[in-house]
């Protein structure tokens, strides 16, 4: 190694470390691809690009501060009964303002459950979190006044597109939309990531007790991604909504919660991209399998789920990583 | 915006080209259905109603082959559901969309109907409200109003004057709480309590005390099928809530084969109400009945069995009318008033609503050599949804 | 010399109790500005827990703590640090998977309150990440500060946790132990790595090799079964017999 | 008074049956930090084996009872052996992803063999109905729930207490590093735990056919009690998973019958008043 100006060398690392790679640029270009290869295809596209930006959300707060949780569908289902009450109660269609709101209401909600979360770690804490969602849950279907109950919520419809994208049949507009919500909530979560508070957020994942003696006051950063990723789920849930006219119960399940923790690690935690990538394999896994067969395809996700464990303990991603010799 | 104008030219021109081809031989029908997750009973259930349907009639009608696309919501998921009939029309290019076992899910996908202008055929999600939200859905299944507003006026009739309801906590359950209770205060009788059951409720000891606390002349029971109807039912006898003494309404469900298999003679005596019975002797019923469990190890058919299994009967049919003119709009008209006798009995196709028209049956759990059976007491014809325009 | 200068730190009869335990018995101290003072005393005196008592790590049972002049006592530990308290661990208490100039970033950044800063990126801190390769840089770590922690050699490691500390600027540091673990030929390149530290900065640090102690601390507090048994210059510890019949006859290494 | 005598009865019973099921999670997890989300599955593996062993084999409900007991300690042996083992140092992402993994496979499996349909038993006649104590009317298999689950952990206690295998365990759960530093076999007392627990898990399923039936989502569904009771109940403690198990037991059911608006909530308000009160569960340690 050659020995570099003492001052230049630390910044231009650090600059390195959150720099733009050509891997990212080839694969936000690899995102317009269903548009040319599979037009037929893009209601999923659509809906994997929002389980993509429900796991960054989840990816926020358990890849970079170490929360485990098992119940953020929490604040996805939020952010979807938030933009389908909008609509179906108050007549407020607009899908912009919608998610906005929808994004505000889940990162309330998110504030005031994070001063719960900090006071648990470990399997306490999953379980506050697992807890918390089955509450929500809960609590949804005894409003049926409100919500429609099991039924889900009747007469969602939302209005164009900044007055001029009409929700079509095959998806287009869908998967625009997703997509450019998926890349700015990307865009937010990568800054986020790449700040010193990001910075701070791997020094608690890394050695939390450490933190205290380097004059951090740790669980007001924990509360703080914790607000936001609430809101970045929310907007997730809230672009499902919009994207299908419907909000069920569904959206706020246990199910729901482990889907989405299954994908993040599937595809790695801690990257961002892993999120994405661990969407993507499950939702066209799952697609794909249940095409072929409705009844047993979740036999070969399980397999899929073991294999990667087995033979790629850091995900899809980090094994990607390896293979190319790139640091983590 | 120039670019997206080509896509979209590119995508019609390839949609039109493949419905196009495919319409020359085949119909597809993409059956929308829970397969996996805690409904897939259902969803199994209500598949081999199709495909005995299919494998007695043949896949050929009116000179074209019937093929079906399965779809897994792994429900109760409407968006999910949205999505696949969405993807059913754009990509595989299916003519008729059915299946739905399940309320929600039947909601997702209605508005995908009315856009694509296709035929949906609700095999058995129960809500009144569910044919009201497409002008193309024609159901095949059953309502809980229809089952239980009837029900609950007999039931007075019958000589009970106070009844307790207890129902699961979610859609049906309330529908059919507030379906019998319709049917029973309206004839002059009295509600004397009313509770819920968590849905994902694993003891009953707690809501069945509160029962016999209230210790009602009758009590009317809605659980879902699968676990619950067992639960309860030896729930109620270890309280000693059972016919004689205290009388036991429910829908079908909480009497079906398995469910009579684990309760044994507790089940004596319940009185439940149901569109489909399984040992009602007619000639169709006993060659459905008996092919039907030939084709599936044994197992029995149940109201989803007979759902698909009209299901299948009534697109057959509609075909048959346009002969193989598969647009939304000739099929639907072609379901309208369309009669027909079916292994459940005789039933039709309401020409205003869409909806199913059809014998209600009032059975008693008895013992037939040596089985238990539900045993036919009495049947209302030609029963209608009693909430459709009144909403 | 050190002795007119401003008191930095003062503990009034701390005491704390493990169950029947008593492993902190009405301990007080002084640590003027500028002091290099050394605790010492045999394994399970209660060292380590005075430490902890004194950076918030636990609570006292009794007694009080102040920092130049302010009353701490109640303060959460990550706020003693931001007045100026800082520690080092006896065991590497350290980022793994950060390199050492992300960890001393991070810990400039908390003192200067833009660590919760998520719009701005790490690398346009310019002035944090100026301030923590200047430490690294004092501290001989340089050379590695772009690598991971995990990788990097013990006696790094342990220079690592001390430029952490640093990075707190802090008024009073307390050493647990910093050559822990230390072959003895590098532990003296660290002690005189310490001596150079600032000269306004109250040092106590925990240590076995009296020859180390010796030479380094200017008074030594002796602790045994959690009470102060002598607090007193280096010149007379070195004469006390008290102190060599309970602690140096153990021997130094106890 | 009756009324809340036989509703304290009926959540006991419950809990009884929550504890069987959950009993040997709690233990592993606190002594190998190994997180079994797969722990539902081998209770839906006693419960299929019961059915088989009843129906295929004419045998009487008492038999299935250690059957499933010997066939789900004996299946999670083989699987410890040449899976879990791999994953000890693993993070804990990857054990939830793996064992979620295998959920995932026994659910199919079990779809494959037996179909969705609800596998129903008839139990003997002496288990059926009620017993009439004091004027009150008492579920006979309750009643054996109740002893049978009291007969385990008598068992557990005074294997724990008095024997040299409890010893080791003890010594294990509370340290494993001083433990194998003592020379002890972690990894083959581990083995041994497991099994254990994975056959109680077993004999669990078997007993709950009867309670809450068994289809193959038993595996995932079940999963969440089992975790609410060794959360509440604290880790690596068998009278904890007891008091735990009953708290929610009696809890559930009392909370249904006296305020049934909420009671659907109740054992998710229970969990999260409990761990925000105590973090390590009523009886965790550490």
């Amino acid at each position: 190694m050659t020995p570099l100006a003492p001052t230049a060398a630390p910044h231009a690392w650090l600059a390195r470390q959150s720099r733009w790679s050509w891997f990212e640029v080839v694969f936000w270009l690899a995102t317009l691809l269903p548009f040319f290869l599979f037009p037929t295809y893009l209601t999923l596209a659509s809906q994997v690009a929002i389980a993509a930006l429900f796991a960054i959300s989840v990816d926020l707060i358990l890849g970079y501060a170490g929360i485990v949780t098992l119940g953020h569908a929490l604040f996805f289902g939020l952010g979807a009964y938030t933009v389908g009450l909008l609509s179906a109660r108050l007549g407020w269609g607009e899908p912009i303002s919608g998610l906005l709101l929808a994004g505000a209401v889940a990162g309330l909600v998110g504030f005031v459950a994070s001063y719960l979360i900090v006071r648990v770690q470990h399997l306490a804490l999953i379980m506050v979190t697992l807890g918390l969602g089955f509450l929500a849950y809960e609590l949804a279907n005894a409003m049926t006044w409100l919500t429609g109950g099991t039924d889900g919520l009747r007469g969602v419809s939302m209005w164009q597109i900044v007055g001029t994208f009409r929700f079509d049949l095959w998806g287009y507009t869908a998967y625009t939309y997703s997509l450019i919500v998926l890349f700015l909530g990307f865009l937010v979560s990568r800054t986020i990531v790449n700040s010193s508070f990001g910075l701070a957020l791997r020094g608690i994942r890394e050695n939390v007790t450490r933190m205290p003696a380097i004059g951090s006051d740790h669980s007001w950063h924990l509360r703080k991604i914790y607000t936001i990723s609430a809101a970045l789920a929310g907007v997730a849930g809230g672009l499902l909504t919009q994207t299908t006219n419907t909000v069920g119960l569904d959206v706020l399940s246990f199910q729901r919660s482990a889907d989405v923790v299954v994908m993040l690690i599937l595809g790695g935690t801690g990257r961002l991209y892993g999120a994405i990538l661990g969407a993507i394999i499950f939702l066209v896994a799952r697609d794909q399998l249940a095409g072929v067969n409705p009844q047993y395809w979740y036999f070969w996700i399980g397999l899929l789920l073991m294999v990667v464990v087995l033979f790629m303990p850091k995900g899809i991603l980090g094994f990607l990583a390896k293979l190319t010799g790139r640091r983590d | 915006m120039k670019t997206k104008m080509m896509f979209a030219t590119i995508l019609a021109a390839g949609l039109s080209w493949s419905v196009h081809a495919g319409a020359q031989e085949t119909v597809k029908i993409g059956v929308i259905l829970p397969y996996s997750g805690p409904f897939a009973d259902a969803a199994n259930q209500l598949q081999a109603g199709i495909d005995l349907y299919i494998a007695k009639h043949g896949s050929e009608v009116a000179g074209k082959t019937i093929e079906l696309v399965k779809k897994d919501t792994g429900g109760p998921a409407p968006d999910v559901a949205q999505r696949l009939a969405q993807e059913l029309v754009v990509r595989d290019g299916v003519d008729i969309i059915a299946g739905f076992a399940l309320t929600p899910e039947a909601l997702g996908a209605a508005p995908i109907a009315t856009e694509a202008q296709k035929l949906m055929v609700v095999m058995n999600a129960a809500t009144s409200i569910v044919v009201e939200q497409s002008d193309y859905i024609v159901r095949t299944g059953v309502t809980i109003p229809q089952l239980n507003t009837a029900f609950g006026q007999w039931a007075f009739e019958s000589g009970v004057k106070e009844a307790y309801t207890l129902v699961a906590d979610y859609g049906p359950g309330h529908d059919a709480e507030k379906a019998f209770a319709a049917g029973f205060t309206e004839a002059g009788g009295t509600i004397v309590g009313a509770d819920r059951t968590p849905v994902a409720n694993p003891d009953f000891s707690a809501f069945v005390q509160r029962v016999r606390d209230a210790n009602p002349e009758a009590v009317y029971i809605f659980v879902p099928g699968g676990a619950q109807p067992a639960a309860i039912g030896k729930a109620l006898s270890d309280r000693g809530l059972a016919p004689p003494d205290t009388k036991i309404f429910a829908q079908g469900e909480l009497t079906h084969p398995e469910a009579l298999e684990s309760m044994g003679d507790t089940a004596k005596g319940i009185i439940t109400t149901y569109h489909y019975s399984l040992e009602r002797d007619d000639p169709l019923n006993n060659e459905f009945r008996e092919a039907y469990r030939e084709a599936n190890g044994g197992r029995s058919p149940d109201l989803f069995s007979i759902g698909g299994y009209d299901g299948m009967h009534l697109i057959y049919e509609a075909l048959k009318k346009t002969e193989g003119d598969t647009s939304g709009d000739a099929l639907i008209e072609a379901a309208k008033g369309m009669a027909w006798d079916s292994p459940r009995g005789p039933m039709s196709i309401d020409p205003e609503t869409r909806d199913v028209v059809q014998t209600v049956y009032i059975r008693e759990v008895q013992e037939v050599d040596g089985e238990l059976q539900n045993v036919i007491i009495h049947e209302i014809p030609d029963v209608k949804d009693p909430l459709h325009g009144t909403q | 010399m050190a002795d007119q200068q401003p008191i930095m730190l003062r503990t009034n009869a701390l005491r704390k109790n493990f169950g029947a335990l008593q492993v902190a018995r009405d301990v007080s101290l002084t640590l003027p500005r500028g002091c290099r003072y050394a605790l010492i005393g045999p394994n399970g005196a209660g060292k380590t827990t005075l430490i902890n008592l004194i950076t918030g790590r636990l609570k006292p049972d009794a007694g009080t703590i102040e920092l130049a002049g302010d009353d701490v006592t109640a303060t959460p530990a990550a706020a003693r640090v931001r007045k100026g308290l800082a520690r080092t661990f006896q065991i590497n208490t350290l980022f793994p998977e950060l390199t050492p100039i992300e960890a001393v970033t991070l810990a400039v950044s908390e003192r200067e309150a833009v660590a919760g800063q998520f719009w701005r990126r790490l690398s346009t801190q310019t002035e944090a990440i100026d301030e923590a390769f200047e430490i690294l840089t004092r501290l001989r770590l340089a050379d590695v500060a772009t690598q991971p922690t995990r990788t990097l050699a013990y006696g790094q490691q342990r220079l690592l946790e001390i430029a952490l500390a640093l990075a707190t600027r802090p008024k009073v540091l307390l050493l647990d132990e910093p050559a822990a673990g230390v072959p003895k030929d590098e532990s003296a390149m660290l002690f005189s790595v310490i001596a150079g530290l600032p000269e306004d900065i109250s040092v106590l640090f925990i240590e076995h090799d009296m020859n180390i102690v010796f030479r380094f601390a200017t008074r030594i507090i002796v602790l045994v079964s959690g009470g102060v048994l002598v607090d007193n210059t280096t010149a007379n510890i070195r004469t006390d017999a008290r102190v060599r019949d309970v602690y140096l006859g153990h021997g130094a290494h106890g | 008074m009756s009324n809340l005598v036989i509703v304290l009865f009926d959540g006991f019973a419950f809990g009884m049956l929550l504890f069987v099921l959950s009993v040997g999670l709690s233990v592993t997890l606190g002594m190998m930090n190994f997180i079994n989300l797969a722990h539902g599955a081998f209770g839906m593996l006693g419960g299929y084996v019961t059915v088989l062993v009843m129906r295929q084999l004419g045998l009487p409900f008492i038999v299935a009872l250690p059957a499933a007991f010997l066939a789900a300690a004996a299946l999670s042996i083989v699987i410890e052996r040449t899976l879990f083992r791999r994953l000890y140092r693993a993070g804990e992402l990857n054990q939830v992803l793996f064992t979620i993994g295998i959920v995932f496979v026994a659910t199919a499996v079990a779809t494959y063999f037996f179909g969705t349909v609800q596998q129903p038993i008839r139990l003997p006649a002496w288990l059926r109905g009620t017993v009439e104590i004091g004027g009150i009317r008492f579920g006979t298999y309750r009643l054996f729930l109740i002893a049978i689950a009291l007969a385990i952990t008598a068992l557990l206690v005074f294997g724990i207490e008095r024997t040299r295998l409890g010893a080791q365990i003890r010594a294990a759960v509370d340290n494993q590093r001083v433990a194998q530093g003592l020379g002890l076999n972690v990894e083959q007392i581990f083995g041994i735990t497991f099994a254990l627990g994975s056959g109680l898990a077993g004999l669990g399923g078997a007993l709950a056919i009867e309670i809450v039936g068994l289809d193959p989502s038993f595996a995932f569904h079940y999963l969440v009690y089992v975790l609410i009771v060794v959360s509440v109940g604290g880790l690596g403690s068998i009278t904890g998973s007891f008091v735990g198990a009953a708290l929610l037991g009696i809890g559930d059911v009392a909370g249904k019958y006296f305020v049934p608006e909420i009671g659907s909530f109740l054992i998710y308000l229970i969990l999260v008043a409990v761990l925000l009160w105590r973090p390590l569960g009523l009886f965790g340690r550490r």
